[in-house]
């Protein structure tokens, strides 16, 4: 009997191909086999018979709506920068897309990074996706050559070795604590409606930071960011980050120096995730990605709970509304000013 | 060239008495907790009592740090007013003192040769050289990400290091390499090894050895025109999501940016590590750029590697450690990209 | 901080709004109200357009403490600008206090054309609690001490 | 060994060169003897202007090796560096780290040869040093035809330069501007149709092209017509550059270094290349 993902990566090749056929799409945006165990790469299909290279499994954790908005652009007719916009309808794309990433599509919408009637959303719904560090971790130093999925288990093979481990163990931090597994956005269902989780509490490590003293989570804070190399690939991963400038590029003037000082750094990360406020739905892709495993996503995570708690919002969830930093209420909490409560005037 | 017969526990001595006169480094293993600030990232400080341990392939963090230090201070000047040397750039006094960075891999050590060629007439990365030894260790497995034969080099060769450290059956044998490997083991009593394990060392290093470098050899006689144009790059340059992430990790990747810092009216001009892959690599001040898309970025990098270090120097800047392939985020595997280039008609 | 010298006076960075907070200044000013002059003024159009970015640089580059103030609720010349910039520097105070940095180094007051003696007073109450918690060292550059870390021996 | 160290330069002069005061020459005199005697450049070569707190950029040397005991250099106020050096004034130090790069082969190719130079916009910088250069061993050389174009009077530079150069009967000078303009009596028009109008048989003759890259495209074809080949054309590329020595790679056009192997090319040379400058 198939597993999950099999049955799902079946209906994404079927689906793709389809769509690709009936000229419905130009383009859907999947993933692919990897070289290694354990990844996988994205993957932008263009032809009915590539879509035998597209697969769903457990290990998809870059969140593909980073890749939506250039592969909108890429199947734009040509034209020069002065040109007209060409009349009719554009060419559509198809994408992929968990829960988390559909919500980053809301965002994409919101921003007008994306326009909605140009995308297929092929809607997947989460089991929680695994993280490689924590099978790698498990096993200590030894090398994975191997990795068979199961619905619940994974079997990690070695030269040596051979051992079946349950999958849920090793589900990213992200995932374990996710309420919104399934697509807000789906036009056509791929796989089986994936229902919300009722988490006691999605805030879960934030909350653990936030009872350490100050000097605590200042220590958190320098010990964790001190492994950054720069690299980026935070920023780059997240399909939010689209500035044409990202700030660390500004040069007149210049907000954060470039070299590996703890303090360029840790304005980087701080900067980096505030930027994400009210817009990122804690895909967990810039934890992923790091090369050094340095877990800014509590950054964002934290910001995340705020605009909850603060401004009842949740990124991405609903499309019509805007979003939380580009509107305001008359009676938004600001206990945090230095003149309140005392002087009295808010009220009024 | 000597060869000498050293314990496990010998060797941890030896550490101990480097680390008495010279500053020893080895690698970390875990992820580094914060530490003081005069070590790279991926590196710990000897100081006496900590042993050893290596894992399978490359180290964690490459050695290019400690001849291209992220950053490198090249300059020094003060903008205080009045001050009659406000605005007169100084040089920074070069330390001297050596260090010795200890657990480094064949694959490692061959990376500061090829960084040595663009660098010959670098003041600053000559003097870091100058005050290195290096203590690796020949790898007696290799993981799946390996492919330093492929590269040139082999995973038992002793290339670039002062002292190589290879694995017996009771221990290791140590070969001296340079003067400055003469120097670490200057007053240590130590028996010289014996014929049988270094004959073994020799036969391993014959069967295990470059043999299979010369098909990839046939990219360096390619004809540019047809490399750059060919088809491969589109999806190539359209999965990748153009961080640094591959650039910073790899052992020989050596471009830099350099830049003035001020802090209160001091200052210093640095330079640090920098991307091709990144936009700005390559911007013009009117905003132009050549190679202003993810495709052309994607392509310098690997075209570097394979074709223009090549020609400007002769081996392919690439040692094989395997760290791109095991870190890129969206898995783009350069053993994939060279096999691809070597098909392109 | 009891090492510190005692004659140190820390330095704060203000950004006032021109059309509420700058005038409060002004007639704290004029009305001969006094208040520490450990303030550096900037002045910006809105306090919607003071950026994380300025705050995070103002510390960077050494500010033992930040000052953000605009115009009352309701009373923003530009109709909404202290609304939005409410919604970011409630955010932004709460990170800065969840990666540990102390909390009174960044504050943000809302203070009238007409207030100038509450003015003084939000200077008062800040420069004292900056001076409380002693020189800033979190997210502060310094070059000195990488420069000797880096230039071993 | 190459360094990084700039030589200290003073500012002793400084002239607003075009009308909008975009473009400013600076006269750079070196505060220290040894220096200005260890400095040699041909040229077309570059150098960094370095400024303290703010950065180096690349800057074409506009002043010949003949003008000793001084350097010039034309600069564009564009960028970080380029903007602070407008707010420079005379007396202040400032750096500059070089000679780099190839330049212009005056002593070489260009020997005995007739020499067309086509400048066009503020790229007239390391010609001017070249004119200059060829006018100090004037008997060295053949015809000299000196083509330049701007897009209004007012965004010429060296003015008074071009009235002297244009009553000297040893040089064949052609200054054009784009449009009709109120006061000039000169060309007008493109250069490249002037460059086709007046160039010289291509039969031992060597051309320097320097202007933007619409400009040289458009100036080929008329050469072409009249028998120039690539390798008779010397061009000036220019891309990021941070260490002008070859090694940080910012400047590379497929295996060249823009800063090393440069900045002047054959055009022969520069077909060889992919398009990344």
């Amino acid at each position: 009997m198939p597993t999950i993902n099999e049955t799902v990566s079946e209906e994404i090749r079927a689906q793709a191909r389809k769509l690709l056929e009936d000229g419905t799409v130009a383009a859907v945006i999947g993933y692919g086999s990897g070289s290694l165990p354990m990844t996988v790469k994205p993957l932008v299909v263009r032809s009915p018979e590539d879509c035998r290279k597209l697969i769903w499994n457990t290990f998809c954790v870059l969140n593909l709506a980073n890749y939506l908005p250039a592969t909108l652009k890429s199947v734009e007719p040509p034209r020069g920068p002065r040109d007209p916009k060409p009349e009719g309808p554009l060419p559509k794309v198809a994408i992929c897309a968990t829960g988390c990433w559909s919500r980053s599509i809301v965002v994409q919408i919101q921003e007008h990074q994306v326009a909605r009637d140009r995308v297929v959303v092929l809607g997947v719904g989460s089991r929680g996706m695994v993280s490689r560090r924590k099978v790698e971790a498990l096993f200590g130093g030894r090398e994975i050559l191997a990795v068979e999925e199961g619905d619940h288990d994974l079997i990690i093979q070695g030269a040596d070795f051979s051992e079946t481990i349950n999958r849920w163990d090793v589900v990213r931090d992200n995932c374990q604590t996710c309420t919104h597994p399934d697509p807000v956005l789906v036009d056509v269902r791929i796989g089986e409606p994936v229902s919300e989780r009722k988490n006691p509490n999605p805030f879960i490590q934030v909350d653990a930071l936030e009872q350490k003293s100050g000097d605590g989570r200042w220590a958190w804070f320098t010990e964790e960011f001190a492994t950054c190399i720069r690299c980026y690939a935070c920023r780059n991963a997240c399909p939010l980050c689209y500035c044409p400038t990202c700030f660390v590029d500004d040069a007149k003037p210049q907000w954060v120096g470039k070299s590996l000082d703890a303090v360029d750094t840790g304005l980087f990360h701080i900067l980096r995730a505030y930027h994400c406020a009210g817009r990122c739905t804690d895909c967990g892709t810039c934890e992923t990605v790091c090369p050094k495993g340095i877990n800014m996503r509590m950054l964002t995570k934290k910001l995340n709970k705020d605009v909850l708690n603060l401004y009842g919002i949740e990124a991405g969830m609903q499309p019509d509304a805007p979003l939380p930093l580009t509107t305001y209420a008359m009676d938004d909490p600001q206990q945090f000013m230095a003149n309140e409560p005392g002087s009295g005037k808010e009220g009024k | 060239m000597k060869v000498f017969k050293v314990s496990s526990v010998e060797l941890d001595a030896m550490m101990q008495e480097w680390s008495k006169v010279h500053r020893v480094y080895a690698p970390v293993l875990a992820k580094q907790p914060a530490t003081s600030s005069d070590c790279a990232p991926g590196w710990r400080r000897v100081d006496g009592g900590s042993a050893l341990t290596l894992s399978t392939g490359p180290t964690p963090a490459s050695v290019k740090s400690f001849f291209f230090p992220q950053p490198e201070t090249l300059l020094t000047y003060t903008l205080e007013n009045n001050h009659p040397d406000k605005g007169l750039m100084r040089e920074p006094a070069k330390s001297k003192k050596m260090q010795v960075v200890v657990g480094v891999r064949p694959c490692d050590a061959r990376s500061v040769l090829l960084n040595n060629l663009p660098y010959q007439e670098d003041p600053f990365f000559q003097a870091n050289r100058q005050r290195t030894a290096l203590v690796g260790f020949t790898c007696e497995q290799t993981l799946s990400t390996c492919f330093c034969s492929q590269m040139g080099g082999s995973p038992f060769g002793s290339e670039g290091l002062d002292l190589a450290f290879s694995r017996t059956q009771d221990g290791f044998i140590v070969e001296v390499g340079t003067a400055k490997g003469e120097v670490l083991m200057a007053g240590l009593d130590l028996a010289p090894a014996e014929e049988s394990e270094i004959s073994a060392l020799a036969s391993r290093r014959s069967t295990g050895g470059k043999a299979d470098a010369t098909e990839l050899d046939t990219l360096k006689g390619s004809e540019l025109g047809r490399l750059y144009d060919a088809p491969m790059w589109k999806s190539l340059g359209e999965s990748c999501i153009n961080c640094g992430a591959c650039t910073f990790i790899c052992p020989t990747c050596y471009c830099f940016d350099i830049q003035d810092e001020v802090v209160r009216g001091q200052g210093r001009r640095i330079r640090y590590w920098d991307s091709c892959m990144f936009p700005l690599y390559s911007l013009h001040t009117s905003g132009h750029n050549p190679r202003g898309q993810k495709v052309q970025r994607t392509r310098n990098r690997f075209l570097h590697k394979l074709k223009y270090f090549p020609d400007r120097f002769g081996p392919f800047s690439c040692v094989g450690c395997g760290r791109c392939v095991q870190d890129c985020p969206v898995n783009i595997d350069i053993r994939e990209v060279m096999s691809d280039l070597l098909a392109v008609e | 901080m009891t090492e510190q010298s005692t004659n140190w006076e820390p330095k704060i960075i203000a950004f006032l709004c021109n059309w509420c907070s700058y005038a409060g200044a002004d007639l704290a000013g004029v009305s001969r109200f006094q208040y520490p002059s450990n303030i550096r003024i900037v002045r910006v159009p809105c306090s919607g357009r003071v950026s994380e970015n300025m705050i995070m640089s103002a510390l960077k580059s050494g500010a033992d403490g930040i000052l953000v103030s605009g115009c009352h609720p309701g009373d923003c010349h530009y109709i909404s600008g202290n609304y939005f910039a409410r919604r970011r520097f409630a955010l932004l105070s709460n990170l800065l206090d969840f990666i540990g940095i102390e909390p009174g180094r960044v504050n943000f007051s809302w203070v009238s054309a007409s207030e100038g003696e509450q003015f003084a007073e939000v200077v008062q109450s800040v420069t004292e609690k900056v001076k409380a918690l002693g020189p800033a060292s979190r997210l502060v550059k310094k070059i000195d001490a990488l420069e000797t870390a880096l230039q071993v021996a | 060994m190459i360094s990084y160290m700039p030589y200290p330069v003073r500012i002793d002069d400084i002239v607003v060169e075009t009308e909008d005061g975009n473009q400013k020459t600076f006269k750079l005199v070196f505060e220290q003897e040894a220096h200005r005697k260890a400095w040699h450049h041909v040229p077309g070569q570059f150098a960094m202007l370095s400024l303290a707190g703010q950065g180096e950029i690349p800057i074409g040397i506009a002043s010949s090796p003949t003008e000793e005991g001084h350097l010039l250099f034309t600069v564009n106020r564009a960028g970080k560096v380029t903007t602070a050096l407008h707010q420079m004034n005379i007396g202040d130090r400032m750096g500059v780290r070089g000679p780099l790069g190839n330049g212009f082969p005056v002593n070489k190719e260009m020997n005995g040869k007739n020499i067309v130079i086509i400048a066009g916009g503020f790229a007239v910088t390391t010609l001017r040093a070249t004119l200059i250069s060829l006018l100090a061993r004037r008997q060295d050389y053949g015809k000299i035809t000196f083509i330049y174009g701007a897009r209004t009077p007012g965004m010429l530079l060296y003015r008074d330069e071009l009235k002297q150069w244009a009553q000297r009967e040893d040089i064949d000078l052609h200054v054009t501007i784009d449009r009709e303009a109120p006061g000039w009596d000169g060309l007008v028009g493109f250069v490249p149709t002037i460059a086709g109008e007046v160039a010289p048989s291509a039969e031992n003759s060597v051309a320097l092209i320097c202007g933007p890259p619409i400009m040289i495209k458009f100036t080929m074809p008329p050469l072409e017509k009249i028998g120039w080949t690539d390798d008779q054309v010397y061009l000036s590329l220019e891309n990021r550059m941070k260490c002008g020595e070859g090694v940080c790679c910012h400047c590379n056009v497929g295996p060249t270094l823009v800063c090393k192997d440069g900045p002047v090319f054959t055009r022969s040379q520069v077909k060889q290349l992919p398009i990344e400058y």
